[in-house]
């Protein structure tokens, strides 16, 4: 059953909003770095816990069996919510394990060479950056990257340039982590398909936010966390095609991904359990399952509305107030309801500790994307980020606190202080 | 006091703004160059000592920062140019200087820094109830520790 | 306060322990694939995340400081129950995961050549099998195996001539997970020394049931499970001495392990957060801290020395069913309670349903240690592990139950059937 | 009938200790040879299957495992042989009795497979509650499927 859409409701499911900081009500804004969980996905972990843990695929007694089966469901359930199928969905500790694993993967079966390229964006979380940096050392592969245009969108015609023959991976986020900006995708996949080139999604901070299909998406590869979709932590997801997924060597080995292994050799089983090495988050994926399933009760139409609007009211409140600096701030393209700032002449830290002082949580620092920091001529910036249980009130909470900063820092109009 | 305002008190507002020793000075004969740097948040300091015998002659130093690593930086320059005088501070008293420094910082509010002994920097004692900033207060001091290990 | 050792008490900690199996009281007999977790575990994981959950090491906001501290805090306790130092424990996600990390992090190096030796046993868990075999193939490396005698012991005489001036790379289980024998660490950990190689032990199974001190225990690198030792899936750790682990490079990369990152290149922070990329399990550390804590409450040496009583039992008891043949039977060696087995002319699949019906869950199968079954010219077995809060009338209730087995199946003196 | 003796009903034992179709036949014109695997379990079948025109001639295996996997297999030979004759049976029939075995052993209990179709392989309808069991009774079934996508 779909139930209508109401805030009140979705926190009333967030034990933790009840938190008070400092005699204040809680403003969690930092559901960019993680989510908070609802107690269904609490209860759920619980649940398998106190009745049905056991080791999965393995035994025959009856606990076993259910565990099995619960681990199972959850893929089912978790492939559905990004629209694949299961046998393409393999569970990961996370996002950068799942990166790590195509790069890795990709290396170890000596698809890359010197003179190939792998082809990121500037505005890259470094957990989709990294990995490929290092990949191209071992290889000796280049590295490019597509530019951020100063509206925070990417520039489009240097990718056209950059994608050429050459080019054997394109890897990008659906949005950024600190600009909140949709990625055009279906352009990217066209010029990667184009060249031959496999396309990889970090799709972190869509999936909270987004309806994902990433069968009809065009991409090969995708990633996302479960700690960031009101699931718990330890557990992500990599999903691929099919005939991808069966190119690529494992990364890791260990139990349960193989059939028969002798002292010398191993043969691995078929993907996903090939991907797979040792006991799985079992836990962990019951209750990712239990979150998709719990954000599935909602009316996701009018909770992305619901999002958008307050995306609205943060960027719009953040772009009245004197003295910010908004990251990114671009009305051309589609976004998620975060926000990265600088607010000139405090240093983001002071920012965030002035906002915590109101209740408010934001995240502060590089939100590992130095590049896409120094690109903007900063070191750190302030992120707010919302999330399902996010209310206008709070919206407006957090910018009147952000009026107050330069005054209590002694900083505006006219006076010189420390550079942001 | 709010708890804000304990941590960011007007000495800590106008060192972050005036900062003492800010500008490197030209090296001298025993001197040491380190660069320290806060990972979690970019902060980053550049600090020169110059030792001269048993004293420690000068401190100065570059870096970016929030208020807090700032004016702690600032606060330890005039720290060591008040107590020193002239000839300078003993380097032994100003390595127990520093680990009396982290002791009260690390802390959790129970140590607090005396204005004494800590001139100006006493008003950093707010800082050790905010177990998040201990690394952006104690930036320059870790940095001319490490100085006094290399001069 | 340490408890006086009560079976009673402890039970009552375990939710899981009330279950029924077609109506009798489950026995579980399978900790050793995972354990089950005490309500204190429960408890601990759901407060961090009704009350405290943020990002870790990262933002100025009172909840992240509050998650920081609880999560390093994690790691101090989870340290002291093996005997090692904070900075020397590193979070994985897994046993598996750690030994992938050391072994791939070696291959990285460069650290092994064409004509260097690795060397393992023949009683070794996939898990600490498989990487050694992708490193071996991938630089050229020999792949050597300390034999396993009738009895199930190691055949030091021949390790003493494989460990020889070639050997870059000594690893071993602890406690075999099929034999249930503790292996000589100091005598291996002799040997690898006297040849400069490097020993990793793999104390998956010593860790929930012996007293581990690393630090005193000669081995350079040791990993084990959260999901073994009463606490949560999705997390365990790897543990280095400090000269070895600086000496390794990052396995995998991404967020909040590096101090720089430019678009072309990342310096890495030192060991532990060197090896942590990416969102940590942090509510899962918090939970391992718990299961270590809430084990620490007990008379330890008591509980030892209930499970020994355990072993004893359990193995004397099968010794006199016929047509029992047990893996590794033997007095000359300290043991943990676990015990692999076959039954002459049931298959081991079938043994452990019939156990199923008597409510004992057991594991089936090759324990992801085929080749060990296959020395010993078997495919698979059934193995019993016990735990803390295993009884004796529990152990009885097993041995009751394996007495039927022949019966039911029509095999016994005399009678042809399937073999085992 | 408990669970359990629904699970191992006296033919399956039966079956188990003498298997039907045991040992491989010499291979003949039209024939495919394939191998099969329980990862989990280790059991394995290597099964033949001989066609003649659009029938299925002969089926000979041999394996180990559990009881349940060895009876499943020497049950479906004894089904093709009474069901088939001399002649065999239509390949299109053995395929469509496959798929209705597997859409019985995945029912969990709601499907039984009844006697006159299957005969004494319909003794796996208990198979079909423990989840954990299926692919044993599945494998030489699939090996067969397999097996006639080759031939
Ligand atoms: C001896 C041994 N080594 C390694 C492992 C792998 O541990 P995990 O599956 O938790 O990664 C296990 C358990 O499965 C084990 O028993
Ligand atoms: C865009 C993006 N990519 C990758 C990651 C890494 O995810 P995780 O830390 O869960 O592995 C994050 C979040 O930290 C992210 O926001």
């Amino acid at each position: 059953m779909t139930l209508p859409f109401d805030v009140d409701a979705v926190r009333a499911d967030f034990p933790i909003l009840e938190t008070e900081v400092d005699g204040r009500p809680l403003v969690y804004l930092d559901s960019g770095a993680t989510s908070q969980k609802p107690r269904a996905v609490l209860d759920a972990e619980r649940d398998f816990l106190e009745h049905a843990n056991s080791a999965v695929h393995r035994g025959a007694h009856t606990l076993a069996a259910e565990a099995t089966e619960l681990f199972e469901d959850a893929r089912v359930t978790v492939a559905e919510f990004v629209g694949a199928e299961p046998e393409q969905l393999v569970w990961t500790s996370g996002a950068t394990a799942g990166l790590n694993l195509v790069a890795g993967s990709l290396g170890y079966a000596g698809r890359l060479r010197e003179g190939d390229e792998i082809v990121v964006t500037e505005a890259e979380h470094h957990a989709n950056l990294i990995p490929w940096q290092e990949l191209a050392a071992r290889t000796g592969a280049r590295l490019r990257h597509i530019p951020v245009l100063d509206d925070g969108t990417l520039d489009m015609h240097a990718a056209a340039d950059l994608i050429g023959e050459r080019t054997r991976v394109v890897a990008f986020p659906h949005v950024s982590n600190v600009l909140g900006i949709v990625n055009p995708v279906a352009k990217l996949v066209t010029l990667a398909r184009g060249v031959g080139a496999l396309t990889v999604l970090d799709a972190c901070q869509s999936a909270p936010h987004l309806a994902l299909d990433l069968s009809a998406s065009g991409v090969d590869l995708a990633v996302f966390s479960g700690h960031k979709v009101y699931g718990p932590y330890g557990i992500g997801a990599l999903w691929g095609r099919d005939e991808v997924l069966e190119s690529l060597p494992p990364f890791t080995t260990g139990g349960s991904m193989i059939t028969t292994v002798t002292l010398d050799k191993a043969e691995y089983l078929p993907a996903p359990q090939r991907f797979e090495a040792g006991t799985q988050p079992v836990s962990q994926a019951v209750a990712f399952a239990a979150a998709v399933r719990w954000l599935g009760e909602h009316d996701l139409a009018a909770a992305h509305a619901h999002e958008a609007a307050l995306e609205q009211r943060m960027r719009e409140g953040l772009r009245s107030i004197a003295g910010i600096r908004l990251l990114g701030d671009t009305d051309a393209a589609d976004r998620v309801a975060l926000q990265a700032f600088a607010v000139e002449g405090v240093h983001a830290h002071d920012v965030g500790q002035f906002l915590d002082s109101r209740g408010v949580a934001v995240r502060v620092g590089h939100h590992c994307a130095q590049p896409l920091h120094r690109r903007f001529g900063l070191t750190a910036s302030v992120r707010a980020s919302a999330a399902i249980h996010t209310t206008e009130a709070e919206v407006d909470t957090f910018l009147d606190a952000v009026s107050g900063v330069r005054g209590f820092f002694g900083v505006g109009a006219g006076t010189a202080g420390a550079r942001a | 006091m709010s708890g804000l305002e304990s941590l960011y008190q007007e000495l800590i507002l106008d060192h972050a703004k005036n900062r003492r020793g800010f500008g490197l000075a030209e090296p001298g004969a025993h001197s040491a160059t380190v660069h320290q740097r806060n990972p979690i948040c970019g902060d980053e300091i550049t600090l020169r000592v110059d030792v001269e015998g048993d004293r420690v002659a000068s401190v100065t130093w570059e870096g970016a920062g929030c208020s807090i690593s700032q004016s702690s930086a600032s606060m330890l320059v005039a720290l060591l140019q008040e107590d020193g005088g002239v000839e300078g501070m003993p380097t032994a008293d100003v390595e127990a200087l520093i680990a009396q420094f982290r002791e009260a910082l690390r802390s959790r509010g129970k140590i607090p820094l005396d204005e004494e002994t800590f001139a100006d920097a006493a008003a950093l004692s707010g800082v050790s109830k905010y177990t998040a900033r201990v690394k952006c207060a104690m930036l320059a001091w870790v940095a001319l520790e490490e100085g006094l290990r290399q001069a």
